[in-house]
């Protein structure tokens, strides 16, 4: 069992897990400033008898200090992450040479699209329809051509970091490099019905070769 | 309940003055918020679906009959009129003014809601139903044939459902208005000093009239 | 909650228990129609299915499985036909009520039987022999569509309220999954077999329309009169395309 | 001069009712309507309960036969081994409960109820049938959402979020008549809570007693002023969208059929739109509660009252900007994105001044640990979790590895569970005397409160690293994914923590319930507050007050060098207190 994020096994996860790591540390910091100071105060100011409480109604200046401070830190942390939204998730994110992949979400199932030597999605060369099993090659933009049939499910690859819901009715499109070959797991990670938990791909990251070798014995429909 | 003039019409005991408003009516106020929000969803939702529509939507005056509504718009501007005229003769203390305009306007939004349900009625007969299109109707046919859109199943589930419930709030309207009609009004429990009844229902009344201009413009016209 | 559909079970077969008793003694004794369905053109080739994401299903093949749509039997016959008398039976007449509910196996992430018929307001139980997570959705449309899972091995009875030639089962999680069940309100009906052969018996006499169906060449249909204790035969043909 | 409130149809002081039927069933005092609905929500609240235990058993131990499972029908639970279909209805009803029928009612329906006449100095609510009428529509309503456990194929199975197609297709979802009635009763509980709402903005404006001005109010008022507010604007949206969803379920309308025009994200945002004001409906009262509360215990006055009161409005204001955050992966625009990321990064400055202001009461107070504060103080200390675990969600790259998993999970329950529950459970012992005229037990309250405490961290905390891991939200069995498979261990701790934490309960619900007949006899002004209600006998009479109390100062006048003790009720007159101007022609 891992106490940390999982496995980086795409382009983008380690600045997520950057981003993750700097929020930890914002976030531990004021933790252990917070909680520890009360204990302190819990501690030091308890009841004692004739003792009374100081009769304040407030500082207007530390307002200003603990409203501008918290303001700067979270504004800050805001452009960061829009920073890397934009990269990641923006309008024309998508890498241009990706390598296309539809992703058909039905009830509890994925089925991929493979676009055959043509490299075209829609093309009849295109290997349709393989279940819960998706192939990359490895350190090459694929973008994901999501979309679903029934209700919303949503591709969930925690190695890659990635997340897209496929909602009916919509073309999403999806992209990710992935930089380490391995096999990984993909779920669901939206309730789409009683099959939700079942909805269980197995993605393969492997090198061109290899990848073009299962493409083409895929092709005749032996899938392995 | 008239305990002379400063009392009925003012809150009853602000500490420091809030707003200068009695209960009943900031409870309306409120109540009216409510409803700014809840017929904001429904024409939120109206407006999403429509600009997000699959093709080009119903044209104007294709299925709804616009000059029939349009005298109802009237209709229901006149009665927020006698309403508004009500409201002025009972500021006023004139107990039969009050009578004659209250009931002009009952009468009104009776017509209103009669009108829109005889519409209802007719569309329902061409085949225009909230699920969309009946089969073998005659709107069923222009469908076919290309004159109607297939959007029509939106455009007949955000029509019904809409103007249904702004029916609906006009129903309840005349309802309560005929009540404070024939219980308070008739029995000359409205005086000068306290005719709080008639000012709330006058602000419900308004409003229900403006969301109909609203719905009227968005669903009619354009 | 479905309390209610076995309490309609029960009460419909007592009714109908009382009125055996008066009806026909044994069914077996009435006439029989037999015959074979042919079948003409080249046999589609079945698509491999894919089961290695289920390694319990696959274990269970030795040759790759494929899918079960037209199963064209050696001798030139098709297999998976449901034979069924669609009109012709008198008005009076009264199934006896089954005892023995069907037994439906999901058994290799498949359907045992693909195709198969069974009497309203009989119990169909649904085994599930493979352990791993199957779902049944019956999209009846007479009938309540039901969607039940069984996520390990276990047994779960279903009845079916109205007469409907084939409600589709599927299972969600394995899309290839697919099912026909023909809900009669009479036990004449037969699927044809390996042989490609089927066998109707126990008719009351009478002129009866026969319909053949299958689920992708569609349905023919033939007339039939039997009398007595003859076996007539009907023979049915189906082209490839 | 018996005062002779001007709205006259609001008489109570003169005639209060005799009879059960008029004082305790359909009673219009406020007090009473605020138990009822205590009594109601602690049932919901139970239930919740009870529903989550069977999911913590499925998910720490996968298609094993749950302890008392036999008592649930074949269809749900064959031998008492949960089927999936089950489980995600007790998803489903654990989320609707808990949300609209336990925390809801518990925060608004019984302390605004309670609170608000006699921290105002009125003698009822404004319009004491409306107020009646709010009860028995949210008694109704829970009704109808029991009503649909039972339904023939059992309840509503879309998340408490109901997201479509899902929720608008009984082929896709396997219910019918449970998402139906789902709809339904959500709608009657939104007209409850409107009803509720008209009632107290309503008192809150004009009912006040002569010199509560606006700043003297104290914190739990204003938050639950805004609240109103809030619920008022809110619970329609979420009705319209509820009537929508029901008109698709049953006219065969299509808002929501992607197939022929209807759009789903459309839901979406209808729901968020309601739901993101609504969470800080159920934040806002139990921080208001709590402000009361901490001030009181450490004998000191709020730190920056009005700065406090200002981040009220501001949350309530930017909460209505918001809800994008919860569609960060749904598909929506991302430009949208990162203006709703925005926006909710600024909504953590408003929840980081008040949490600064509380601990600036307690700095240099004179702490005394009744079980309250102790509350109270737990309050502060989880909610500054999951306020800080919220910054991981509003950084949307991080949102797309924790977006519906345990993490997500964790955060809600620290807010809600660690938050808005131990506020609940300081208020109720710290008002229950109010009510029934007896106090909580101090050993037992103490006892529950550390158990509580201990199970309840032991049972969340957890939660974050399944998140990080990726464990996906709302899934039935875990272990069919190779990278869950090693936090099943974990999975089985949270569940052994859940029940113990449940188990713990007990202690709370025996010692409410034995307190109400055998506490200890609570004399009037037991934890020495300067809050009006506490100028009344212990439990308060119909009517409140024969004569309306005068206020001369604000409720947190502890420690005041104006007088040797350490606490000054408001309504206390000092030599040095002039009367507040009533103004001309107002009858006191």
């Amino acid at each position: 069992m891992r106490w940390w994020l999982p496995v980086q096994a795409s382009s983008f996860a380690p600045e997520i897990d950057g981003l993750f790591t700097a929020i930890l540390i914002i976030t531990g910091l004021a933790f252990f400033l917070v909680e520890g100071s009360m204990i302190w105060f819990l501690i030091k100011y308890r009841a004692r008898p004739g003792r009374k409480a100081t009769y304040t109604h407030g500082n207007v200046k530390v307002e200003y200090v603990w409203t501008a401070f918290p303001a700067v830190v979270v504004i800050a942390l805001g452009l960061t992450s829009n920073h890397y939204w934009k990269q990641i998730k923006g309008r024309d994110s998508v890498p241009p040479n990706s390598y296309p992949i539809k992703v058909h979400a039905k009830q509890f199932e994925w089925l991929f699209t493979y676009p055959g030597p043509d490299g075209k999605l829609g093309t009849d060369d295109d290997i349709t329809e393989v279940r819960n099993k998706l192939h990359v090659p490895v350190n090459r933009p694929i973008v994901l051509e999501e979309e679903s049939e029934d209700v919303i499910h949503s591709v969930f690859v925690p190695a890659f970091r990635l997340k897209q819901d496929a909602v009916p009715g919509m073309h999403i499109r999806a992209w990710f490099i992935a930089t380490r070959p391995g096999e990984y797991d993909l779920g669901c990670a939206e309730l789409c019905g009683m099959g939700h938990y079942k909805m269980h791909a197995k993605v393969t990251v492997q090198s061109q070769a290899e990848f073009d070798a299962w493409l083409a014995k895929a092709a005749q429909g032996d899938i392995e | 309940m008239t305990h002379g003039a400063a009392v009925a019409m003012r809150p009853p005991f602000p500490a420091e003055r809030g707003m200068n408003v009695y209960n009943h009516k900031l409870a309306m106020y409120a109540f009216l918020a409510s409803e700014v929000m809840f017929f904001g969803a429904l024409i939120g939702a109206y407006i999403i679906l429509r600009l997000g529509a699959p093709g080009e939507w119903v044209k104007r005056g294709a299925v709804l009959n616009i000059s029939v509504t349009a005298f109802n718009t009237f209709l229901l501007v006149t009665s927020s009129l006698w309403m508004a005229l009500a409201h002025r003769a009972i500021a006023r203390g004139n107990q039969k003014m009050l009578r004659t305009w209250l009931g002009l306007t009952i009468v009104f939004g009776a017509a209103f809601v009669t009108i829109q349900a005889l519409e209802y009625i007719h569309l329902m007969d061409r085949g225009l139903l909230a699920s969309g299109v009946r089969d073998g109707s005659e709107l069923a046919g222009l469908v076919a044939n290309g004159t109607l859109p297939a959007t029509i199943t939106l455009y007949g589930a955000c029509f019904y459902t809409l103007t249904g419930f702004h029916g609906f709030h006009v129903t309840c309207g005349v309802l309560s208005m005929t009540y404070l009609f024939f219980t308070k009004a008739l029995r000359g429990k409205y005086s000068q000093q306290d005719y709080r009844g008639i000012e709330v229902v006058g602000l419900y009344w308004h409003f229900v009239d403006v969301v109909w201009i609203i719905l009227f413009t968005i669903i009619y016209l354009i | 909650m479905r309390k209610l559909g076995m309490v309609g079970a029960l009460a419909g077969g007592l009714f109908a228990l009382g009125f055996a008793g008066r009806g026909e003694h044994a069914a077996q004794a009435g006439a029989t129609i037999t015959g074979t369905i042919k079948f003409t053109g080249t046999a589609p080739v079945m698509a491999k299915i894919d089961m290695s994401d289920e390694p319990v299903c696959k274990g269970k093949y030795t040759a790759p499985p494929t899918k079960e749509d037209v199963v064209v039997n050696p001798n030139g016959t098709l297999a998976n036909v449901f034979v069924y008398v669609k009109s012709g039976l008198p008005a009076t007449y009264k199934a006896a009520a089954a005892a023995a509910p069907v037994l439906l196996d999901q058994n290799a992430c498949r359907y045992h039987p693909h195709v198969f018929g069974i009497l309203v307001g009989q119990t169909m139980s649904i085994k599930n022999s493979d352990g791993i997570a199957h779902n049944i959705k019956a999209k009846g449309v007479k009938n309540r569509p039901f969607n039940i899972s069984q996520p390990m091995a276990m047994t779960s009875p279903r009845t079916f309220t109205t007469p409907e030639v084939m409600v589709p089962l599927e299972c969600n999680v394995h899309g290839w999954m697919k099912g026909w069940v023909g809900v009669l309100p009479h036990p004449f009906f037969a699927v044809s077999g390996a042989d490609g052969s089927f066998k109707i018996s126990g008719l009351p006499p009478g002129t009866y329309t026969i319909e053949a169906w299958h689920e992708k060449y569609g349905t023919q249909t033939a007339t039939v009169t039997v009398a007595g204790t003859e076996t007539k035969t009907a023979a049915f043909t189906f082209a490839a395309h | 001069m018996t005062s002779v409130a001007a709205t006259h149809d609001v008489g109570h002081a003169a005639h209060a009712p005799t009879g059960i039927w008029r004082k305790y069933i359909f009673s219009t005092d406020h007090k009473i309507v605020g138990i009822q609905f205590l009594f109601l929500s602690l049932l919901f609240l139970l239930l919740g309960g009870l529903l989550a235990m069977q999911m913590r058993w499925q998910l720490g131990f996968p298609n094993t036969p749950m302890p008392g499972g036999g008592i649930l029908p074949e269809s749900m639970a064959p031998g008492g081994v949960i089927l999936p279909e089950y489980y995600i209805q007790l998803v489903t009803m654990h989320g609707t409960f808990m949300v609209f029928f336990a925390l809801m009612p518990l925060l608004v329906g019984v302390f605004a109820n309670f609170l608000i006449p006699l921290k105002i100095g009125a003698h009822d609510m404004a319009f004491p049938r409306i107020n009646m009428a709010s009860f028995w529509v949210a008694f109704l309503a829970g009704l109808i959402m029991l009503a649909s456990l039972f339904a023939p194929e059992g309840a509503a199975r879309a998340g408490w979020t109901m997201y479509v197609p899902l929720s608008a297709r009984p082929d896709l979802s396997g219910a019918d008549l449970g998402q139906k009635l789902w709809c339904v009763s959500i709608v009657v509980v939104g007209l409850s809570s409107i009803l509720g709402s008209l009632n107290y903005i309503t008192t809150i404006i004009n009912n006040r007693a002569p010199g509560m001005t606006w700043f003297r109010l104290p914190l739990s008022i204003w938050s639950l002023f805004i609240v109103a507010i809030l619920g008022l604007l809110a619970l329609p949206v979420l009705s319209g969208a509820a009537i929508m969803l029901l008109f698709d379920q049953t006219i065969g309308t299509h808002f929501f059929d992607p197939a022929v025009g209807g759009q789903a994200l459309l839901w979406q945002h209808l729901f968020w739109f309601f739901g993101h004001p609504e969470v800080y409906i159920l934040i806002l009262p139990a921080m208001g509660m709590v402000s009361d509360i901490i001030a009181n215990g450490s004998r000191k006055p709020i730190f920056g009252y009005h700065s406090m009161v200002f981040a009220i409005i501001a949350i309530a204001f930017l909460g209505w900007i918001v809800w994008g955050h919860h569609m960060f992966m749904s598909g929506m625009n991302p430009t949208l994105g990162s203006s709703f990321m925005i926006s909710t990064m600024v909504i953590a400055v408003p929840s980081a001044i008040k949490t600064f202001n509380w601990m600036g009461t307690m700095w240099q107070g004179n702490l005394r640990f009744h079980v309250p504060m102790m509350c109270a103080i737990a309050f502060v200390a989880m909610f500054v979790i999951g306020g800080l675990s919220g910054l991981f969600m509003a950084a949307t790259p991080v949102d797309m590895q924790i977006h519906d998993t345990y993490f997500i999970v964790a955060h809600i329950h620290y807010v809600l569970f660690g938050g808005s529950l131990f506020g609940l459970f300081g208020a109720i012992t710290y008002w229950f005397p109010k009510m029934f005229g007896r106090m909580m037990n101090e050993r037992w309250g103490k006892i529950h409160f550390w158990l509580t405490f201990v199970f309840y961290n032991l049972t969340f905390f957890p939660m974050h690293i399944l998140g990080m891991a990726g464990h996906m939200r709302r899934i039935y069995d875990p272990t069919q994914y190779d990278f869950l498979k090693p936090y099943q261990p974990l999975n089985q701790f949270i569940s052994v923590c859940a029940f113990l934490l449940f188990a713990s309960q007990a202690i709370f619900a025996l010692n409410f319930i034995i307190s109400l007949f055998r506490g200890r006899k609570a004399e009037l002004n037991p934890w020495q507050d300067n809050g009006l209600e506490w100028t009344l006998p212990s439990p308060a009479p119909h009517g409140n007050w024969e004569r309306l109390p005068t206020v001369y100062r604000g409720p947190y006048e502890y420690s005041s060098p104006q007088v040797e003790e350490d606490y000054l009720p408001q309504s206390r007159k000092l030599p040095t207190d002039r009367e507040p101007a009533v103004l001309a022609g107002a009858v006191p």
